[in-house]
């Protein structure tokens, strides 16, 4: 039987609680703000005694299905102020499910001044203090851990960002190859670092493993279902290949490629820092073109990258980032961005929320427009050392805007845009504006139907279909983060038939159940409700669903668009 | 006519990058397509000056094409 | 006739407009609010293009009234998100109006480096390219422009606070001694340093004057009105010969005292920064115990601050910032407090906002408590110089506790709290939350009532009555506001009959109209719907009128009180 | 039984600040502004151990007694 795992850190006591029957159908996503909606005051502070911490695997976590190693970790966000949920892979998810852990929950603040470690196993979380990794980064916590406790130990942990509460701090989950993927968004580090916990450990010896109910209808499916995500062009070849930064010149194409903090939508060396360039780098240099962030991923979309002397500098090095260091702080140069790449992951920030926030810096005039050493200096010399202006922009973007008085900040609900310009990809606008998260590409990745054809077409440019299409992606994507999956089975589940009535024979197998493909429909749509429902309650109402001013008044070369939604045509997106 | 071809991702494999070609006027673009040999099937996105476009539509002097396989990342 | 000045800064052009009839029983507080609503977005940003800085005098301000000589700021503020309304004294409010200008509105953005000033005339205004003054404290910056344009000319400037753009930048207003007095909260200094004004002159020669159209009712009325000023203790003898300090010991004796960052009610050193020590002090310094804020007003509640040698140190120094950086940061010295508001006025910045900020800095272990030579040095050195801590120190009480993640912060709407607890005086925690300033003694002055007495006595430790109590006061507040007057005619408003029918008899002789009571509490009531308005616009609901987590979970000693009002039982505020 | 006097502003000229006193137990605080030759009138608020009190409350061993002019600010 799973179940719940609870730390309470203002006594330091622990507790193994038996599933609520309400929470028993969900996972990951749908767990994590079901139980933040239930536990947490939404009006509370969100570093203060009265936030949660919340750790769960997807439904299908553990399970042999494909790509299905996402974790989920969700609180009251410090940077949006609302309800966040933020999934990453790493080892540690299935782990968790294996143990039989539903949720972790961590609640409470300690009084005084100590740090503590958790470390969990099928017998219970046991709370320890922590002197000897304080102030370390992530990567030094991760070799000083394996040696403590052995290679296999999984690891979720916070770097000095996350120590200093910053609130664009993550937290970061070792991966198999003892490197890093990050609950990235939202500010998750400092709530982990607000409760005075550096690490968590698992050891998931002796672990029950996961039952499948049906074990034979679900081989079935899940073949079905690995067979689609082989099958298509974007996860079988396209994303092993050139990883996710294949974008860069996709979106440089398209217009939508924001360069320059947002002034204009193509970048004049995205050749430079493309995925064409990084993969045949990449080769050239004896790296890994592909690599997965979790056993059992199948589309590896991940990568080594070395440097000139075939070292390792980075690995998950995503367009995100590449785009943010690179195009939006006109850095022309792809190692740079590696270099920063693996500091952030070091220092446990944000690589979406830093990039962005340094495009924000740079016009703020703290550092020249394409000083990719600068970025490197001040990510080590300022924010991993907790200088007040390393305080500043470890704060993310909008905190730089504040404290520099710009106007071109990049953000919604105080969170930092990412990689595709809404002005000239206007249903990804759509998702920024009305996402529960803040600016979140993943909540609804319009990119896929508005750019690369997936899933149909939608004119990028044209207001018409915009806000179906988001809240259409936006409730499957709250349903596919409570899976477990990796978002990229999207793609072939757009395309593919098959895809993703396996996806769902898998969970019916799994669990012995008969959801439907309006079941989990449903599922979405509870879920992105019950993260507004939290987030009004916190403050944050229609007003807020909104793009920053600049949009609305600065046209983006070279389609010259400006974001031209009506206030009431946005709010239609909660129609449902 | 000239125009500007890019091919991206596996498309540049034996082929370019970036090429000025030159084309008889009113060519389509599904004829650059088979011209280098690029499985249409294998086509997921066409760009002519940075906006999508149909295989059936004709090129004009100093046209901007751009080719991509289906490919996706995010 | 009245007219309007408008200045836009996109274009440097200036205009001059005739009243609207809707604006034109409007002054003050009134007038700005309603200029704001109807001019400016309420989403855009307020140090971008779209943002106004409006000033206008009250409607009795440049008559001989006594007490009228107050100027209204208005803005969309940069601190709050909200609408600002900001009112001092000074001698720039009489000029305004004897010019016969209703309001000044400047607009727009320059789009260039430039930096520039304006020069008010009665022929309009004239807008000139500034090099000299940039950079420069306010004192310089008044001492440079009497000897540039003579002794008499008025002068609204910022500081280098003001410059940097930050959120508590206020801007100053010669005082008839050339000190400074200061539209305070808000951060109304970065609006005017987002348009690239450093100051603003006003030369009155040849000012057609203010006519009252029945010369003689007015005379009558102007003298029972000033009787009642002086009649009444609090303004006839308290004010002149303490000061607003004398509310250091009574605070302290009631336990509203808010000391150590708001951790306790009472202060140990109160009777060192008291007002009756300051009195002392400033007598035997030979100092000046009694000083008015602008020409015609009677109550002198300011003062000269001297040192040891007699030579001038402050003036204008007040309650709440001797509370602030004393009881709140545990500061014991008077001189040293007298230095850091003497600064603050030089940098031009809020010294409500700044005092309650380095309680949080202090909170937050940038520098001890008590150290009140590190106050001095965190304004000279770092926010002066707009260092990188200077700018986080520079955003306000809320900028540090989000850069430092300091979960105690006592902000409402993002403005810091001010010298009254909410816990032990509870109708100001009405006021507080539901102020459409953000936090904010003055919109609705409930001490009054709830400890000095005046107006009758609704126990400060009870719910009971608070509400009602902070409404009506905040009604007939935003209407005093409209007049010119300072707020301090409330007090014997509150107690003597004959006072307010001579307010209302001032009025209505000054315009040859007839407004009853019941007009003046419906213009109030207009005030304050129309700015919740705005800021309902603007994102800021309910949900934000609130006071912070920390005032419901700490109770505060002596009494041990905690903050428990329901949200229903706040938001009764708004029935009417 | 000895109590604790506090005067503040016009009402320590030619009197004290503060000062332990002794009364008769069951003293009322009129009494004690009497003796302290406070006309009543000038009274604007008595706190009597950190709350709001009236003149006719009567003293207990060990009371803070604090008198304050009708003063105000803010």
């Amino acid at each position: 039987m799973d179940k719940i795992f609870r730390v309470n850190m203002s006594d330091l006591s622990t507790k193994i609680e038996a599933v609520p029957s309400a929470w028993a159908g969900l996972g990951g996503r749908g767990l994590t703000s079901t139980i933040v909606a239930a536990e947490v005051p939404p009006t509370c502070h969100p570093l203060g005694e009265n936030n949660k911490l919340v750790f769960a695997p997807g439904l299908l976590t553990g399970t042999p299905a494909a790509n299905s190693g996402r974790l989920s970790a969700g609180a009251k966000s410090p940077l949006t102020g609302g309800i966040k949920e933020s999934n990453a892979g790493g080892t540690a998810a299935q782990m968790l499910a294996r143990l039989g852990i539903k949720a972790l929950i961590i609640e409470g603040l300690p009084k005084g001044d100590a740090w503590y470690s958790l470390h969990v196993t099928k017998d219970g979380v046991t709370v320890q203090e922590e002197t000897e990794l304080l102030g370390k980064g992530n990567f030094a916590v991760i070799e000083a851990l394996e040696a403590r406790l052995g290679k296999k130990t999984g690891i979720l942990t916070i770097g000095q960002a996350g120590e200093l509460k910053m609130t664009a701090a993550n937290i970061s989950v070792k991966d198999p190859d003892s490197k890093i993927r990050s609950h990235g968004r939202g500010g998750l580090g400092a709530v982990m670092g607000s409760k005075r916990i550096k690490f968590i450990t698992i050891d998931d010896q002796g672990a029950p493993g996961v039952k499948v109910a049906e074990p034979e209808k679900f081989k079935t499916a899940a073949r079905t279902f690995a067979k689609a995500l082989l099958d298509h062009p974007v996860s079988g070849e396209g994303l092993p290949t050139f990883g996710t930064n294949v974008l860069v010149n996709i979106l440089n194409e398209a217009g939508g490629l924001p360069t320059r903090n947002f002034t204009y939508g193509q970048f004049e060396a995205h050749e430079k820092i493309s995925g064409e360039t990084m993969h045949d780098t990449i080769v050239e240099r004896g790296g890994k073109p592909k690599h997965g962030c979790h056993a059992g991923c199948i589309i590896q979309c991940s990568q080594v990258y070395p440097d000139k002397e075939g070292k390792y500098v980075t690995s998950g090095f995503e367009y995100e980032t590449i785009w943010g260091i690179g195009a939006d702080c006109c850095v022309d140069n792809l190692d740079d961005i590696a270099v920063a790449d693996n500091l952030m992951d070091d220092i446990g920030i944000d690589s979406i929320e830093t990039a962005v926030m340094f495009g924000v810096a740079m016009e703020a005039g703290i550092l020249p427009w394409g000083d990719g050493k600068g970025i490197i200096r001040l990510l080590k010399d300022e924010i991993a050392q907790g200088t007040p202006l390393g305080r500043i922009l470890g704060g993310g973007a909008g905190s730089v805007g504040r404290a520099f008085g710009v106007t071109r900040v990049p953000v919604v609900k105080n969170q930092g845009i990412p990689a595709y310009d809404p002005r000239s990809v206007k249903g990804i606008g759509i998702t920024y504006a009305t996402s529960t998260m803040g600016a979140d590409h993943t909540s609804g990745y319009t990119i896929a139907t508005n750019i690369l054809n997936v899933g149909g077409h939608v004119d990028p440019l044209k207001k018409e279909g915009q806000v179906e299409l988001s809240r259409n992606l936006q409730i499957a994507t709250a349903a596919v983060d409570s899976t477990g999956m990796c978002i990229f089975v999207a793609f072939p589940a757009l395309d593919i038939p098959e895809c993703l009535p396996a996806l769902i024979d898998m969970i019916n197998a799994r669990f012995g159940i008969n959801l439907t493909g309006d079941d989990v429909t449903e599922l979405g749509k509870y879920i992105l409700k019950t993260e507004r429902q939290f987030n009004i309650a916190a403050g944050i109402t229609n007003a807020h669903d909104r793009l920053p001013e600049f949009f609305t008044t600065e046209p983006v070369p070279p389609h010259n668009a400006v974001w031209d939604f009506t206030d009431e045509e946005i709010d239609e997106f909660w129609n449902f | 006519m000239q125009i500007t071809v890019k091919l991206f991702a596996t498309f540049r494999a034996g082929r370019f990058a970036v090429e000025p070609r030159t084309y008889p006027p009113g060519t389509p673009i599904v004829e650059v397509i088979r011209e280098l040999d690029i499985p249409e099937a294998q086509i997921g996105m066409i760009m002519l000056n940075n906006r999508h476009a149909e295989p059936e539509q004709e090129l004009h002097e100093g046209d901007n094409l751009s080719l991509f396989p289906l490919v996706g990342g995010g």
